[in-house]
């Protein structure tokens, strides 16, 4: 099997982002990512990007970003919910440890401004089974991490103070990063004072809608080696689907389909034991409640034990389990389809030593891992990142 | 500067779905009753009902009555609403466990939501929606 | 590189299904390509699903038809416009030539009658560049194509007449099909006298609105030959990604992408000259003049000759270039992201000699072709099948 | 027997669409010109105009005005129209081939379809639409 490296990586500044269309957003991304690894477009033998869609006006994204970045090759858009990014990156990783392809790229996009944000709201909630939750009942997204979150705190005596410690976390790493959306630290008292969205989660619980772009170029192991001195490998990616029902999850207080993506990723990658195995988590934190199963549901810490983590401040870059250095969904903004490539983009970032002062991990293992959930955990896909060649 | 172009031109969703194959479950809430499939071959229940038990690959359908007893697995109170649920009062939306092991998703009816706790007995009753059709939802049973 | 095949099809009947749900449309499809391959869910290591959507009410169609088919392995939805099929069929291919997975399966389903008829053409007149030529200029997707038909017709003095031989052709073929939406031969009048949907084009010139499903399941080489005695081989895929813009396109009587796609494939699997090379094209007539540029992009006729093979009935079952003996889109339907997985279908079934009578093309070459355009040539994805191992 | 739920809920998608980094574009339209974008350094010009330049990656834009004279490349007469352009009878939309070597898609304004061909003179206009926003139209020059 070929090898597939990160050779080029690029980001959009995420935030509410009127000031730009869609294509000249994903530009943002891609014009770096060129720049980084030094190939023009026509280097790039196919595109997939990674987009949602609806609450902007493009039905085909992957043409009108081929379009305004000068790509012609073979391309697709991707869509796995919240984790379209990741699968984006499946299908340039795929294209090349095929031998088919030496070059691609991976984009992901997502312009969700371009609605008025009850249509976003409305559009999200939509994102189950629609007929037997949306159409009847009337869930939002909120709602459905809700449920989750209303039977954890239960279930092991945890608080909502609890869950406000991955967001005072995850607002302590967006200030240090120039590109979040939230770039200010919050206080206990900011968090637990939110208003309720979706009870028990409250505003400060819950990621931001986000405009946002990120790219990622790979190559084939021997073409990485004369492009860039530090190839950022992928080694395994390991994916699953949860049910489109949440009546139909075996429990609510983990995500099955993130257990089993991460276990299909540490058996193809040869990982034994997780906890002794990365330097860096890029967890899926779309609420805070999140952030605490992909603890649990990725083997870092015992079921119910995930909270203590974030007690014992173990999840900061010089914890134990470096989590969501750059900030995360919580602050670093969720738009939809980046998200996947915007933590491939940190992972290398960081792998390569080059996070800016304060979050830079200690790279010590040489291996990360990215960890991004589609929906309620109706998607997901762990991929295993490595600087050692 | 932000300069925005607001759309002229505008797209209304609003969808026609197909449910011949589980007509069973409409005909049984007008009548009062909630329906599941359940394939005749291997015994599985299926709620949301559906017509095919992707089990046994070839297969046949009977409906059941579900009971409408049932335990409060989770919930949550949707404070912000979509667009289009936004004529309601806040709602609670439940995960309950029926005494048949199915697992429903709905509305419990309930005045106070402190009363709300895990574990709590509820019942499953039909509703007729302001939107003028039939649904179901839950009811305190203690 | 690991070799994949085809082990398993199923496809739904095409038309307006208003009986079914999308995931009771996809069982159509899945289930007998089960029964086909002998293989159940779990076997399906993953899945991905070519669809659309908007014009049906499932946000996330690759887990509800995950869920109600029984599968819980990593999935994706995958769009390419109307190629959305063959961006499929690219991500299982990819997912087994990798070595990475050992069965997957691509699942195309659409299920447009869930939205009113206006709704739709606008939707389809949206898949191009909105701001540009949708918002100002009310495009149709018929009337994307008919500025081709129209300097196409000019250019090679062709004419309507000759473009409903196209039409006659693809009815003809579906009344032989069972499964397409149009069972009824026409006549030339019937399509002459048709009324215009977008001039030079009538409505017997167009494809229709269709629902409908289709599945393949493909298996490494290895694994194939233990489920099969006629396992139909994936030699290569080309693909190409043409302007979102029409008026950044060279030309208005071929599409660039086809071309490309067709160059990229036939160089991946060593075919010299297509004339010579397969005893079927599954090409992308979603309208007739999309059959007459398609023969030319493919390498089939010179430069404004496609039309010749027409008026000769060269492209019959059992002319020189059998095409479409299926029915096309123009008359088995054209659900979009279902199409390319049942042009691979309808291949792997005429490649075993499986095809109704008066409609199987003698297999002498053991190799086929599909040719799947998405949106006006805004991608393209060709794919050769072939039967010898 | 076909039995169809109506959607209870509808969702109306009617974008924002920003076009900050092209406003000169519109500024000229409100001037009666249509402009396009040009690459200072390469001078590759950008219809629909770009505010980034992919040929050379590294990139300035300037405004240039366009030539209004055009050649007829190809058209097409919309019969059958989407919703949101009902009102309007059938239009004709051509692509013209600017002087420039740029093509602009737009409709033509022209009293007798039988009269348009392909080869024939146009010119680009500025055109305010009922809807009251500006856009450009092809008008025959022969
Ligand atoms: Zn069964
Ligand atoms: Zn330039």
């Amino acid at each position: 099997m070929n090898r597939a490296a990160i050779v080029g990586i690029g980001h959009s500044k995420f935030g509410k982002r009127m000031d730009v269309s869609i294509n000249e957003l994903a530009w943002e991304a891609v014009k770096p990512a060129l720049d980084d690894s030094g190939l023009s477009q026509n280097d790039i033998e196919f595109h997939a990007v990674g987009n949602l869609g609806f609450w902007s006006e493009e039905l085909l994204p992957a043409v009108t970003v081929g379009e305004y970045c000068g790509f012609n090759s073979g391309s697709m858009k991707t869509e796995a919910a919240c984790a379209s990014g990741s699968a984006a990156l499946k299908v340039a990783y795929d294209s090349i440890i095929s031998g088919n392809t030496k070059i691609a790229m991976a984009i992901g996009v997502e312009k969700m401004y371009n609605s008025p944000n009850p249509t976003v709201i409305e559009l999200i909630g939509r994102a189950g089974n629609y007929f037997w939750e949306f159409e009847n009942f009337g869930l939002t997204f909120p709602g459905y991490y809700a449920l989750y979150a209303t039977r954890y705190l239960n279930e092991y005596n945890a608080s909502e103070y609890d869950l406000c410690l991955a967001s005072i976390k995850a607002h302590h790493y967006g200030s240090l990063n120039p590109n979040a959306q939230f770039q200010k630290e919050i206080s206990y008292e900011d968090c637990i004072n939110s208003k309720y969205i979706a009870w028990p989660l409250k505003l400060y619980d819950s990621s931001p809608i986000t405009d946002g772009a990120a790219a990622v170029i790979l190559a084939s192991d021997k073409v990485a080696k004369k492009i860039t001195d530090t190839p950022i490998y992928i080694d395994a990616q390991g994916y699953a689907t949860g049910s489109a029902n949440l009546s139909r999850r075996e429990d609510f207080t983990g995500l099955n389909a993130s257990k089993r993506a991460a276990e299909m990723a540490y058996k193809r990658a040869g990982i034994d034991d997780p906890k002794k195995s990365f330097d860096l988590f890029e967890v899926h934190d779309c609420f805070t409640i999140a952030e605490v199963m992909a603890y649990e549901d990725l083997g870092l810490a015992k079921k119910g034990k995930g909270v203590q983590l974030l007690r014992e401040g173990q999840t900061y870059h010089d914890g134990k389990f470096p989590t969501n250095s750059d900030g995360g969904l919580k602050a670093k903004g969720h738009p939809i389809g980046a998200t996947g490539i915007s933590m491939a983009v940190e992972i290398a970032k960081q792998l390569r030593n080059e996070a800016e002062k304060g979050r830079q991990v200690k790279v010590s293992k040489g291996r990360a891992l990215s960890h991004n959930v589609g929906g309620t955990g109706h998607y997901a896909y762990v991929t295993i990142f490595s600087r050692s060649d | 500067m932000d300069e925005i172009f607001f759309d002229k031109r505008a797209l209304e969703l609003k969808y026609q779905m197909p449910l011949g194959k589980i007509s069973e479950f409409f005909k049984g809430l007008e009548n009062g009753k909630i329906m599941a499939s359940k394939c005749v071959d291997c015994n599985e229940i299926y709620f949301p009902p559906q017509a095919n038990c992707p089990n046994c690959i070839k297969s046949k359908i009977e409906w059941v009555e579900l009971s409408s007893d049932a335990i409060l697995e989770t919930y949550t109170i949707i404070n912000v609403k979509p667009t289009s649920f936004l004529k309601y009062p806040d709602y609670v939306v439940v995960i309950g466990k029926l005494k048949e092991g199915v697992k429903v998703l709905s509305w419990l009816e309930i005045d106070d939501f402190k009363k709300i706790r895990i574990g709590m007995k509820m019942k499953l009753k039909v509703v007729k929606r302001e939107e003028n059709y039939y649904t179901y939802e839950f009811y305190p049973a203690e």
